[in-house]
């Protein structure tokens, strides 16, 4: 009896409950964190992941698990250095280890993947200020890296090794054979990536498959894979056009090497790549445009990874120069 | 007022003018005192790479003893409408010819590439080649300065052009191109192979004329 | 004139508190450009003792007769001269260390920690104090361009003076002797000298502190 | 009148903006009861925008229901109008949700009050006739409208007359009647739309009369189908259109109603009239239609008390002047997991503590938050993104703007037009980092103003 009178009259009684102040909004998009949109590009990186063991068996599970255990050592390494709280659970430190692992050829010896995580983790981020305030892509800062410190490693020799048990270790990279004996490789290979290559870049199929899924969920912006493959389309296309004899069609510059898989993949991380939708299209635009003139006239056969970098390089004005013109601007 | 005002700029300036004057000696000392030896370092630079180029390096020294003589000679060669000219180096030994290098340059990878080539006197086949001056890619195309590479071009024949394969040179005229840079190689022996054609006729003429 | 810094203060400065390369960020064209190893990296610091001693002592020796809007030209006649004579010298007895290091020892001339010297203190003080402070600033540079070329050389070819030091196996950073390299070691190294001063300071702030905080309770 | 019809707009929407969860669930079907007549009601002279309302009645004044308290101070002000019968009190000071520190004037109730049924046919029941309306004066209704104290109910409390005062610069060919009701949980004008339909239609002629507009147009959000069924019905033959927008949040705010239904921009810094629009909520039409048809002054509102917080959600028709208190016990008080109490709806409204203070005209709900509506992460890095690019309904950039106003920067802020921000909150509630964008573009907007003073 006595309880009963009492809870009544704490009910009647309390206002308990603490009140917050703070300004509006008061919700937010709770589903939304920088956690997830990383988790969503591991996500996207699954088929493509899944393709690299099946092509490269156990020349992939080495260079991912090198990267991704460097990567995230040195992530904690250097926050620690910075003074700052653990921070993995954001999660970005995996998505670079996957990245930089898919952009290694297989072959390449440990401490490649090693020092281009301490590279990409050190010099790509924590220098500049940790996530969100680098200007250049880590992964690629420490591909570059290495690319430049071992050059016989990660040249178009460094992803061939003769006497490999795994298929297509064994061959010389599409575009290297194409540069060099002017043979082409069959479209349906380079599709499915069932050549040598980098990693991750060997199959479109995959790159496409799990760049869309990123699309769709918005961790990546449309607009920069749109304007990679539009650029490469166009360049591709001319060159194709000029020169009808040679085998190498626009669809071989498309899923050849690793365009799609840094159109969807590299290319649109967010925070060394400009801010509005059209800036991102400009962006994509430079990116696949680098890729295609690095293709056609340098001696690189490839060149993703310079042509992201020097996009990263021009993100900062491509933002000032598409400041959006608000809704009733003159 | 002028005289005032020239007086003045004397009174400013005298320090600047005696210091040019005494540095101008000392530098003017300097000159004559080292400059032979610069010139000899400069000229040897290239003349002391001839005779290794035409004896190969164990008998190279042994012959610089003896009554060795390098004249460098400048052939022009018409090509394509255009004059071309070598700086060719004669070597003899007791006076007699005992082969030519040429000094000659082409596209690399990363830049312009420097060769001296050595040739026998009736330039039938080639008996030397150093780099000068390259500055390809450390660890891939710089290979071309190592000796290993570099002997694959000895006692090559003249005759047919050389041709860069990856993998294993079989043929007579192939070479084993660099693995990882096969454009630094096929540079390499693009400068031989223009070289050869454009000096063959006129230094083999040469030779016999002699 | 009184609170000039004598001599020996000059000397111990110039070494590593007035480091000219890391502490006041001069003479940084040849601390990237000739560190890609430590013998053309000593050379070059040979060079600079001798150009910024001679020019420190000719500027003390004529610092009375310095009208104030000529000195720069007469501090750079005299760098000039004594660049020229270290490059004749080095062209005609290390005639390929004087290839490598090509441009950049005519480019002493331009150098800002010699003019810098001339100015700060061979014009104000005496042969001496300018002596003891050109050895003095020129150990700080020799310091710090061997530190990026020993930095560099290693990683970069597993040599030291050119000798092995690293085993055979030693993967050679190529990326370490190309400009890149100098660019990141310097940097690098600027970070770590940065890091020690603040670790330093804030380690003297805490002494301080200690005994106030102790009053004050 | 098919021919109208026809025109009417289906799914229009503005670029960009957010999809918050609706949450209308929890008041939405409860229909409007009225609030019992309070003992004491308190009326701040200033509860909407321009110039503080001029007391007329002194302490110990008896005054009658719909008696005037306070007569506009000027242009852009409005008169107060006791919502009871009762006997004036001192003045005091209250503060409002808003932090604003305000005059009150308090009525202690006295005598016989209109309640219950009878009260809500004298505000929104009873018969409504169109008749007439095209034949009114429009001078007139204009004076109505003022000399009812109306303001802007939706929120912003702009006074109503101002809108429809005729301007031969500017004239408006278009009346927007705004019931998109775009904020989270609240429903009152939904409710208004349901139970009072012909007084909105009502309103809205007498407002398209007045400001000589050739268009009438309500928008509704697709998201209330038996509304924009029951508006149809009521303006049956009245030629105003019924646009059905796309459900997205703001779109309520009248720049972007006016591009979702119109296509017309609004200059940046401008007003609806510039683009010959006059915008007015229809919890406003339906005031309005009682002020000019029923010569009363607005005295009451409908308010959503609702959320997860609350124990019974419910639309309540209260006086203006009531406590928030007596609202919320009314609606059996917090729960208690409630967390935050935010007068207005979750995204632009004002979190406050101080229950005692009065319900103004403004004031459309009370939203009671709990632990788990409020987010609790803390702020990270700034990835860049450009999620608040995509989600910013003014097509600025949340991002740089924040950024600026962090370092004080005001020309890098003014450069991306922070001025052009009306606060709506979306960018802070999609940001994935829980960046406080809106919040810093607010110190910004301050800065801004401050070094234009100086």
């Amino acid at each position: 009896m006595t309880e009963q009178t009492i809870d009544k009259a704490t009910l009647s009684e309390t206002p308990a409950p603490v009140i917050h102040v703070s300004p509006s909004p008061h919700l937010a998009d709770q589903s939304l964190t920088t956690q997830r949109i990383m988790l969503d590009v591991v996500i996207g990186l699954i088929p493509v992941v899944a393709m690299a063991l099946f092509v490269f068996r156990l020349y992939a599970v080495k260079q991912l698990a090198i990267s991704i255990v460097s990567c995230l050592v040195a992530e904690a390494l250097f926050a620690k250095m910075r003074g700052r709280e653990l921070p993995l659970k954001d999660c970005s430190a995996l998505v670079t280890g996957i990245i930089l692992a898919l952009s290694l050829p297989g072959p390449a010896p440990w401490y490649v993947g090693v020092i281009a995580s301490f590279v990409a983790i050190g010099i790509g981020k924590a220098i500049f200020g940790g996530i969100g305030m680098n200007i250049f892509n880590p992964a690629m800062v420490g591909r570059a890296f290495v690319m430049i410190a071992f050059a016989s490693a990660l040249a178009a020799s460094g992803y061939q090794d003769v006497n490999s048990s795994v298929d297509a270790v064994t061959q010389a990279t599409p575009l290297d054979t194409f540069k060099q004996t002017g043979a082409v490789a069959p479209l349906s290979a380079l599709f499915l990536g069932l050549t040598n290559g980098s990693l991750g870049e060997t199959s479109a199929l995959a790159c496409l498959i799990g760049g869309i899924y990123l699309c769709i969920r918005r961790s990546a912006s449309w607009e920069i894979p749109a304007g990679v493959i539009s650029a490469a389309l166009v360049l591709g296309g001319i060159a194709n056009l000029a020169d009808m004899d040679s085998g190498w069609t626009v669809l071989h510059h498309l899923f050849g090497g690793s365009l799609l898989f840094g159109a969807f993949f590299i290319a649109t991380d967010p925070c060394s790549s400009p801010l509005t939708p059209r800036g991102k299209f400009i962006f994509g635009l430079g990116v696949g445009g680098f890729v295609m003139l690095l293709r056609l006239f340098s001696g690189y056969p490839a060149g993703v990874m310079f042509a992201v970098l020097l996009m990263n390089s021009l993100t900062p004005l491509i933002n000032r120069w598409t400041i959006p013109r608000p809704l009733g601007a003159q | 007022m002028t005289a005032q005002g020239k007086a003045n700029f004397f009174s400013q300036a005298w320090l600047v003018l005696v210091l040019a004057i005494c540095f101008g000696g000392l530098l003017a000392g300097m000159q004559i005192l080292l400059g032979p030896i610069i010139e000899t370092n400069k000229i040897n630079e290239t003349l002391e790479r001839v005779p290794v180029l035409v004896f190969g390096a164990a008998h190279a020294t042994e012959l610089s003893q003896s009554g060795m003589e390098i004249n460098p000679l400048s052939v022009g060669v018409e090509k394509a409408g255009k004059s071309v000219r070598y700086n060719v180096y004669e070597t003899k030994s007791d006076g007699k010819l005992a082969g030519w290098v040429t000094k000659s340059a082409g596209q690399g990878y990363a830049d312009k590439i420097e060769v001296l080539i050595g040739f026998d006197p009736r330039m039938e086949k080639i008996t030397g080649l150093f780099v000068l001056d390259q500055k390809e890619t450390p660890g891939l195309g710089n290979k071309i300065l190592e000796d290993g590479w570099r002997g694959q071009f000895l006692d090559k024949s003249t005759a047919k052009p050389l041709m860069p394969v990856k993998g294993k040179a079989t043929a007579s005229n192939e070479i084993d191109a660099i693995t990882g840079a096969t454009i630094s190689s096929k540079a390499v022996t693009d400068i031989i192979n223009t070289a050869v054609a454009d000096l063959r006729e006129p230094l083999a003429d040469k030779a016999k004329g002699k | 004139m009184a609170d000039q810094p004598t001599a020996s203060e000059r000397f111990i400065q110039g070494i590593l508190p007035e480091n000219p390369v890391f502490r006041q960020l001069l003479g940084l064209c040849p601390a990237l450009a000739v560190t890609a190893n430590m013998k053309s990296a000593v050379t070059m610091t040979g060079a600079v003792l001798f150009v910024l001693f001679c020019a420190n002592v000719i500027t003390s020796l004529i610092r009375d007769l310095l009208k104030p809007h000529l000195r720069i030209v007469v501090f750079t006649l005299t760098i000039a001269t004594f660049v020229t004579i270290a490059d004749r010298f080095l062209a005609a007895y290390l005639y390929q260390m004087s290839k490598t290091l090509g441009p950049y020892i005519p480019l002493i001339i331009v150098n800002c920690i010699i003019i810098c010297r001339c100015e700060v203190c061979a014009s104000k003080q005496s042969v001496f104090v300018a002596g003891a402070d050109a050895i003095g600033q020129s150990i700080g540079f020799g310091l710090a361009v061997s530190a990026i070329a020993a930095v560099r050389e290693i990683l970069g070819t597993g040599n030291f003076f050119d000798i092995p030091v690293l085993p055979a196996a030693w993967p050679d950073w190529v990326v370490m002797i190309l400009p890149p390299g100098a660019f990141l070691t310097f940097g690098l190294l600027i970070g770590l000298v940065n890091w020690f001063e603040t670790v330093k300071a804030s380690s003297q702030a805490s002494e301080v502190l200690t005994p106030a905080e102790s009053e004050g309770s | 009148m098919a021919a109208t019809q026809t025109k009417t707009v289906t799914n229009g929407t503005f670029a960009h903006g957010v999809h918050p969860p609706e949450h209308k669930e929890f008041s939405e079907d409860r229909p409007i009861e009225v609030m019992p007549s309070p003992v004491k009601v308190m009326l701040p002279l200033l509860q909407h925008v321009g110039a503080p309302s001029v007391p007329v009645v002194k302490a110990k004044d008896a005054v009658a229901a719909g008696d005037m308290i306070s007569k506009g101070g000027a242009f852009v002000s409005a008169p107060l109008h006791a919502p009871i019968a009762g006997k004036v009190l001192k003045t005091a000071v209250s503060t409002l949700p808003n932090a604003r520190h305000v005059q009150v004037v308090p009525i202690k109730a006295d005598g016989e009050q209109l309640e219950g049924q009878a009260l809500f046919d004298d505000v929104l029941g009873g018969e409504w006739s169109y008749e007439g309306i095209a034949q009114r004066d429009p001078q007139e209704i204009t004076d109505a409208i003022a000399a009812a104290g109306i303001v802007g109910l939706g929120g912003a409390a702009f006074p109503t007359h101002v809108k429809y005062t005729r301007n031969d610069e500017k004239p408006v060919d278009t009346v927007l009647i705004n019931g998109c009701e775009c904020e989270p949980f609240l429903t009152p004008d939904y409710r208004v739309m349901l139970e009072a339909p012909r007084a909105v239609v009502a309103g809205s002629l007498l407002v398209g009369r007045a400001a000589g507009a050739k268009t009438i147009i309500i928008g509704v959000e697709n998201n209330k189908p038996r509304a924009v069924e029951a508006l149809r019905e009521a303006a049956a033959g009245t030629g105003i259109q019924i646009a059905v927008l796309k459900t997205k949040y703001p779109q309520g705010s009248e720049k972007q109603l006016i591009t979702a239904v119109l296509k017309r921009a609004t200059p940046l810094g401008g007003l609806p009239l510039d683009v010959g629009v006059a915008v007015s909520n229809v919890g406003t039409a339906a005031a309005i239609a009682r002020a000019v048809l029923r010569g009363k002054p607005l005295t009451h509102r409908v308010v959503s008390v609702t959320g997860a917080g609350i124990r019974e959600p419910k639309n309540l028709l209260v006086p203006i002047g009531i406590s928030y208190r007596e609202l919320i016990d009314f609606c059996g008080g917090l729960k208690p997991e409630a967390a935050r109490i935010v007068s207005g709806g979750p995204m632009m409204g004002f979190a406050f503590a101080n229950l005692d203070a009065p319900i103004t005209k403004g004031t459309s709900g009370i939203t009671v938050l709990t632990d788990a509506d409020v987010r609790k992460a803390e702020e990270t890095a700034c990835i860049r993104c450009g999620r608040c690019v995509d989600a910013c309904p003014m097509g600025l950039v949340p991002t740089k703007i924040a950024l600026a106003a962090r370092a004080k920067d005001v020309d890098l802020a003014q450069r991306y037009h922070i001025m052009g921000c009306f606060e709506c909150g979306c960018c802070t509630f999609t940001c994935p980092a829980s960046i406080p964008l809106v919040q810093l573009v607010r110190t910004g907007k301050a800065q801004v103003i401050a070094s234009q003073r100086q």
